[in-house]
């Protein structure tokens, strides 16, 4: 890279790959918005100093190599049981960090059941629930959390609300429960929101070092393979129409200053 | 036993309960179900007292691959249920075996198919002993037959799991569970298992563990894996098939059975004898491995292997494995949640020598 | 692409306040950073990586503000943002 | 020796630990014994009964399907158990909430009121007691009445255990109906 | 395959969906899995067009519980999925058969165990034929060995079931899932089958229907249920066992496999026979019933069976079981989603010449 | 009886036995909360008419005979699939009334996924979830809904939130979805509380006869075997510890006038 | 019980409207029916069904209004209510 | 008769298709074939690739292990499959992509500059046809250029109906390719 009439001014190197991520080139396809919730985790991993007590629970989705990417120790789960896998790490080692990573597949049809008990018992964990409203590893399925109207594999004729119903709201849904200490809403679709995520994580990860509980973040996040469109488009279509059926901010925090 | 220990009269689900908290294990994870309630409640009143953690999971299936992740964790773990709440958990135990995680399954079998009843059977001897869930991978199965050894084989389990890395099966049924019995309470076998080179303990000073079965390459990963569990799975077979004899030596009529059954046929062999009929009474105690080459050996030369089982006939499959043509195999079997009677065994056998 | 070259790039550009660095092999060609830069610096370029994949790259005829909008929105960390210091 | 019985009535009476304490008693004099309980999706709180068996050899089966000796605490289980008896052996009846004399042929009855025992006790919730009582007086080869009364603590719940006193008491006075005769 | 029916290039998970179709199946529930997600999204575009429901169940557990109510209410239903989905139905699959259900249900292996591999495998032969779930149950298992089969058997499939009232199991893979090759699409069987007994309509004029397994008696219920079922299974085993075989006549060697495998077998007896080597080929239809009586009469003076899967081993145990001690039973297997060679079983089979 | 002094008048008989039920003791405990609520269904069986087209869906749990006592069709369901079988009649027979019966292990612990799946479907069934706050059938367990501090078998010391969590509010959980016609809870520990049950459990079953979709009713019950008291007690229990925890009315009614 | 008997039994009571029916088999004595009469007709009996359980019964000396209550209430539908008609 | 082959590139180049095509061509003509994808979780949106079996009798695995032919769309592909064509096989590559001359001992390599013949026949997404074309150009046993030109109806998905065309003209140019010595 030529930049020549700069060349005596010395260079500092502001943003990089984190340390506490291998320099593996990642599987997903390319603009996938697992990759950017990957990236922020491996950052907070440096800011926390957390990656040598952390113990990461991946998915059956396509995050199911997640813990490859990270100098970390971690853990598979059957397709919907990353919250009984977490808890029962959890219970045996209370002072690590252990983090739940989850599609919507995986945390919201499958794993149901997983997913609520977990939270209601208040498990000290960190929840990162990537939302991309498909079935991204098994080729383009409908989630429990694709839009009306939406066109995939086993909804050919796009979602009929009378027929199988509306997207779940899963952060509303945990939002009855009493035991859940935070849960937010976020999404990856642009730069101002990479960063809001990033803050959501780290308030998650800080609650469960911090011993104060459940912790439950949900991002928005583009699939672009899964959707059929460019991932530009799919971030596009994040902003104008995944957004408004899940609203982005704060569901509840047990923590914030009333 | 020892001469001096004291007896104690306890039900046998109990028993499993107590031998668990000895060997160690301090986590239990579970749900209910009939026959087997009070394995978790014995648990969920006893683990507090010595820092231990009871879980009443959401399911069968959050149980299972919670104590997937207590192991994972390198904690000794287990859970119980009963036939129905065993099928859920079939994939939560085949990912179990396929990350080679230790862990203790108890299973007090119940009548079924389906929704059945309560009372103790042993219909799940193909799904314990074949491997319920998918792919090629075993698990050691122990059969109790008594309060006892509901005890000393529990005990036995978690030393057998976190030696081989495997899932350990403990299966004994409804009558089992819910009889009580004189008991010597076991003591810890004290062996140590070093757990460090592959426990989820945090990535700190060392290289990163990792606990997965997703092998993606047939041929570099997951055959080498299932070629690996094959070659573990021969050790096993060599070193922990377990049986017991009966007055086997002079035996004309061989009796086999597990469980339950064998000490309904032990029973059936003194009878037998004091008929003056010859008998003898086969007992695998480790239903895989099957003690294929003992039965064999034992089996020669009799004028009839009478199988016997609270089942269809399902174990009798092993023994007609074993045997071959060497000797004529009868079973005979109660289903449903019966249970077969010294007489109905006894007439039976007294039947051949007519 | 038309849009990312038109945004910013002001012909009276200012010296660059630091520059990107892509790994064209772990780039995967997705071109969220291009949309993402708020000056213009980025655009596809004409050759692929070893993948057969055609990788974003850094224009350094417009201004970088080392504001490292790219880097953060790159799923594949494939972006290094160097701030160049005042001093020398 | 082999010794099976069934112990019947409804539930609440106690005839699960009626069986339980004689199998403890059993097991503290070097016997072998089993006790399990009948469970079962039966109509809840309706009957109960538990099998027990009294050997010096190993028990094959817990179950008992016919008891050499049953102890019948209400009507439906006599109507349940009475008729499986098996030949010459004991059926012991409440005789206090059990009006009809049993008909069983082959089969010795013994009425004992348990209930009006228990209440002369201290006690109607030891009606239990004083059946058991009865019954070793009758086949002391199952337990000596101190060996019950020795298993006594460890056999009652903890909640219970201010009625040991009481239990103590029934037990004797069961014992003390059949013995009376020899006794006195 | 009438001379006159077209034929055409059809993927064998889409050949199943349309088989089922003209089979008149209109209620598919299921849950996505890899190798078989276009069995769902073949129905999903296939039903709603004929007027029938696709429903994308939540679960595994969901979807076979919904077969289960649609069964119940006296349709064609069916679910498909893959080994670990497959593990997850155990428990329905129980109930189902408890119950005497008809259904069809579709298992495209794939490596295991745990999450394995998306690779065809063989390895959930036992879970197949004994029984994943709990009790004393049978299903049928079909296994089919190309993609004309996956439509034929699953044609047959809906037949068997309502027939039989039973669960049948067709047992493909994940390479028989994906391959395509020429179809000509069966014809519907025309077959009734009468289901106003029993099936769940509302209970107006006649007495009330009730679907279930729950039979707390064990003597007066649930073992007469086993009875029953288990004369349903004899009966089954007398009439509905298939197999094939193929230059059997006057074959030195003996090869044996199912589904993909025997495929393979074939490629195999050909090369061998151009090589002079006198192989031929016994191919069980049906894995329950396993064809016992038809492979003992093939097996009869055989140099040596060779017994080829695609997993660690367990077909294998029928053949020995069908063989006994009359020829000498060699395995060749390859595990974790590989795919035994032709070259490599010749090489096998030349060996024993030598 | 003797009711001599009054010989001589008329008497009408007005109230019975429902027709739609067979003259069969239940086998349930004294006191019972699942008795009464099977009553108030065979009423409505005969008020509405629907015997001979309902098929009830028994859960397993105490109610898993339910279908032995009404003169309908019923089938069994294994361990928390009620909602997935009578989803699967449902859409065979659409016309037909089904009705799906849970305890709250079964519809809150292991059916978690299948009761949230089915009311965000909207399935056109009426569920009735009858909430005694614990296992009853297995002997006293705790239940997802079992109060903070309640002792149970499984929960010896009294239920703890910080180690196993809080009650969890089905209707309240539902009540995030956007499917649901109708959420009711009500109870049936006295006499006006059971009339106000029937009411809702009638306006449930008009909802499917009227193909609005899906209603869902919690009925909270009294266990008295099960709590190890008294019924009369256990009422007692109802109306001064659950009801308080639950708090009874409509959750939910897309059919009210605003 | 003492507390259903006072409730308002008051010596100058009315005749009865109607009767409630029990039936002792199907009775399980559970009491709430006792618990729910507002008029205190009810009891539990001395003597005890085949079952062996005390069943409730209705005292005719306390004059029922045929509120139904009891019969509401009755989770095993053992109560019939009978209601007199005026004209004899 | 019977050859494996293997089509390989990367995703998005219609290398499935181009095999799929070619089997429903040989299938017109009366032979066996048999199709098989590539599947897996590698690299999402990485390289694809299928075996094609076309035979005159029944053919064991679709898989194919050691191909007769290969057609290679670009450079991972050559790596990985040039290696494992067997001996007297062909390789058929796409010189658009891949600069290099494959060296592979035995094995007849033969050019087609798929992506350019394919944007002079109007569209850089027939390079897949052109490959074709060429390769029964050279292996006339597989299947006529007419048969495929039939088969490209009900093989090409209906959204690329309109491609038709294009397609056609994409197959005849690979066609002429390697067909032009002889017949010019
Ligand atoms: C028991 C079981 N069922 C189904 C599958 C197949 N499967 C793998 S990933 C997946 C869903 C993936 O979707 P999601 O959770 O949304 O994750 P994404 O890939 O979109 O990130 C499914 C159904 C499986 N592996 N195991
Ligand atoms: C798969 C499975 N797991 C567990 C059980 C055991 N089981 C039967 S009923 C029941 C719970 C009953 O509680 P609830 O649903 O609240 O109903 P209730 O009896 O209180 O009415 C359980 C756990 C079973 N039969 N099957
Ligand atoms: S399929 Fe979707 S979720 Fe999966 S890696 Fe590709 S873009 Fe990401
Ligand atoms: S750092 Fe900012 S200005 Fe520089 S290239 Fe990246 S986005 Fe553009
Ligand atoms: S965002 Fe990253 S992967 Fe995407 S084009 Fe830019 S550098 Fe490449
Ligand atoms: S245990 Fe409880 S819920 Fe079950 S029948 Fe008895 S009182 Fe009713
Ligand atoms: S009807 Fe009313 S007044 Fe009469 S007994 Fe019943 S509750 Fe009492
Ligand atoms: S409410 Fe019914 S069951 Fe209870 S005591 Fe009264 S009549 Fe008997
Ligand atoms: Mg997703
Ligand atoms: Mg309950």
């Amino acid at each position: 890279m030529s930049n020549s009439v700069l060349t005596k001014v010395r260079e500092k190197l502001v943003y990089s790959r984190p340390d506490s991520m291998y320099p593996r080139k990642m599987h997903y396809c390319a603009g996938c918005g697992h990759g950017v919730v990957h990236k922020l985790l491996g950052e907070l991993m440096d800011e926390l100093g957390i990656a040598e007590k952390t113990i990461l629970v991946a998915p059956v989705g396509c995050a199911v190599l997640a813990f490859f990417y990270f100098r970390a120790d971690g853990c598979e789960a059957a397709h919907g049981r990353v919250p009984a896998v977490a808890t029962g790490i959890k219970r045996v080692h209370p002072d690590h960090v252990v983090i739940g990573y989850q599609g919507d597949g995986d945390l919201l049809a499958i794993g149901t059941a997983e997913t609520i008990h977990a939270a209601n018992r208040g498990e000290n964990i960190t929840v990162i629930f990537v939302n991309n409203a498909i079935y991204g590893m098994t080729g383009g399925q409908m989630a429990p959390t694709s839009l009306v109207g939406q066109k995939t594999k086993t909804s050919p004729y796009g979602r009929k609300a009378e027929d199988v119903g509306y997207p779940i709201r899963a952060c509303e849904l945990l939002n009855t429960l009493e035991a859940p200490y935070y849960i937010e809403r976020t999404s990856v679709h642009d730069v101002k929101n990479v960063l809001k995520t990033k803050r959501a994580l780290k308030k998650g990860l800080m609650n469960q070092i911090e011993k104060r509980g459940y912790s439950f973040i949900e991002v928005l996040s583009a699939c672009p393979t899964g959707w059929g469109v460019t991932p530009k488009a799919a971030n596009l279509w994040v902003a104008e129409n995944m957004a408004s059926v899940y609203p982005l901010g704060v569901v509840r925090d047990k923590g914030a200053k009333a | 036993m020892t001469a001096t220990a004291e007896k104690i009269l306890m039900k046998g689900n109990e028993a499993i309960g107590e031998a668990a908290v000895i060997a160690g294990c301090r986590y239990f994870f579970g749900y209910p179900i009939t026959p087997q309630n009070e394995v978790p409640a014995y648990m969920a009143m006893r683990l507090p007292q010595v820092g231990g953690t009871f879980l009443q999971a959401e399911s069968e299936l959050a149980a299972i691959n919670m104590v997937f992740g207590a192991a994972a964790a390198g904690a000794r773990a287990m859970t119980s249920s009963s036939s129905p709440g065993i099928s859920l958990k079939q994939e939560g135990i085949s990912y179990l075996s396929g990350a080679e995680l230790p862990a203790v399954v108890v299973n007090m079998m119940r009548g079924g198919p389906g929704l059945g009843n309560i009372a103790g059977s042993q219909g799940d001897y193909f799904q314990s002993t074949r491997g319920g869930g998918h792919g090629d991978y075993r698990h050691i199965v122990l059969a109790p037959a008594s309060v006892q050894e509901l005890a000393d084989l529990t005990l036995l389990a978690f030393d057998l799991a976190d030696q081989y890395r495997i899932v350990v099966l403990v299966l004994g049924d409804g009558y089992l569970g819910q009889m009580s019995e004189p008991l010597v309470l076991p003591q810890p076998s004290g062996k140590q298992f070093d757990k460090s080179g592959w426990a989820l303990t945090g990535a700190k000073v060392r290289e990163q563990h990792l606990v997965y079965s997703l092998l993606l390459s047939p041929e570099d990963a997951l055959e080498k894996l299932n070629l690996r569990l094959q070659e573990k799975y021969r050790v096993i077979e060599k070193n922990e098939t377990r049986h017991e004899t009966y007055n086997t030596e002079d035996a004309e009529y061989l009796l086999v059975g597990f469980g339950m059954c064998a000490r309904i046929l032990r029973g059936a062999v003194v009878s037998l004898a004091r008929a003056g009929v010859k008998a003898g009474l086969f007992r695998p105690i480790t239903l895989w491995p099957f003690p294929y080459r003992e039965l064999a050996a034992a089996a020669r030369g009799r004028k009839k292997i009478l199988v016997v089982e609270m089942n269809a006939g399902q174990m009798v499959e092993d023994v007609r494995l074993a045997v071959a043509d060497s000797s004529p195999v009868d079973f005979y079997g109660r289903m449903g949640g019966m249970i077969p009677e010294v007489e109905a065994i006894v007439e039976r056998v007294r039947g051949y020598v007519e | 692409m038309s849009k990312t070259n038109t945004k910013k790039a002001s012909p009276a550009a200012t010296a660059s306040k630091g520059r990107p660095r892509i790994d064209p092999e772990i780039c995967k060609g997705c071109e969220l950073c291009i949309e993402a830069c708020p000056e213009g610096c980025l655009k596809l370029s004409v050759h692929s990586n070893s993948q057969g994949v055609p990788y974003a790259e850094y224009d350094p005829a417009v201004p970088c503000t080392a504001c490292k909008s790219c880097a953060v929105i790159c799923p594949d960390c494939a972006i290094e943002i160097y701030k160049f210091e005042s001093g020398v | 020796m082999m010794t099976r019985l069934i112990f019947a009535g409804y539930g609440g009476q106690g005839v699960i630990l009626a069986g339980k304490l004689l199998a403890v008693a059993a097991m503290k004099s070097g016997k072998c014994v089993s006790h399990i309980p009948s469970y079962g999706v039966e109509m809840r709180g309706g009957t109960a009964n538990c099998s027990v068996v009294v050997a010096d050899e190993e028990i094959p089966s817990p179950l008992v399907f016919s008891p050499d000796i049953v102890c019948i605490f209400n009507e439906p289980s006599l109507i349940k158990f009475g008729p499986i008896v098996r030949k010459g052996g004991l059926l012991f009846f409440n005789t206090s909430l059990i009006d009809a004399e049993p008909n069983v042929p082959g089969v010795t009855c013994i009425p004992v009121p348990a209930n009006t025992l228990a209440e002369e006790a201290g006690s109607y919730q030891t009606a239990n007691m004083v059946m058991v009582g009865a019954l070793v007086a009758r086949v002391p080869e199952l337990a000596s009445l101190s060996a019950l009364i020795a298993a006594l603590p460890s056999t009652v719940s903890a909640r219970k255990k201010d009625l040991l006193q009481l239990n103590e008491k029934a037990l004797k006075s069961g014992f003390d109906l059949i013995q009376a005769p020899v006794s006195r």
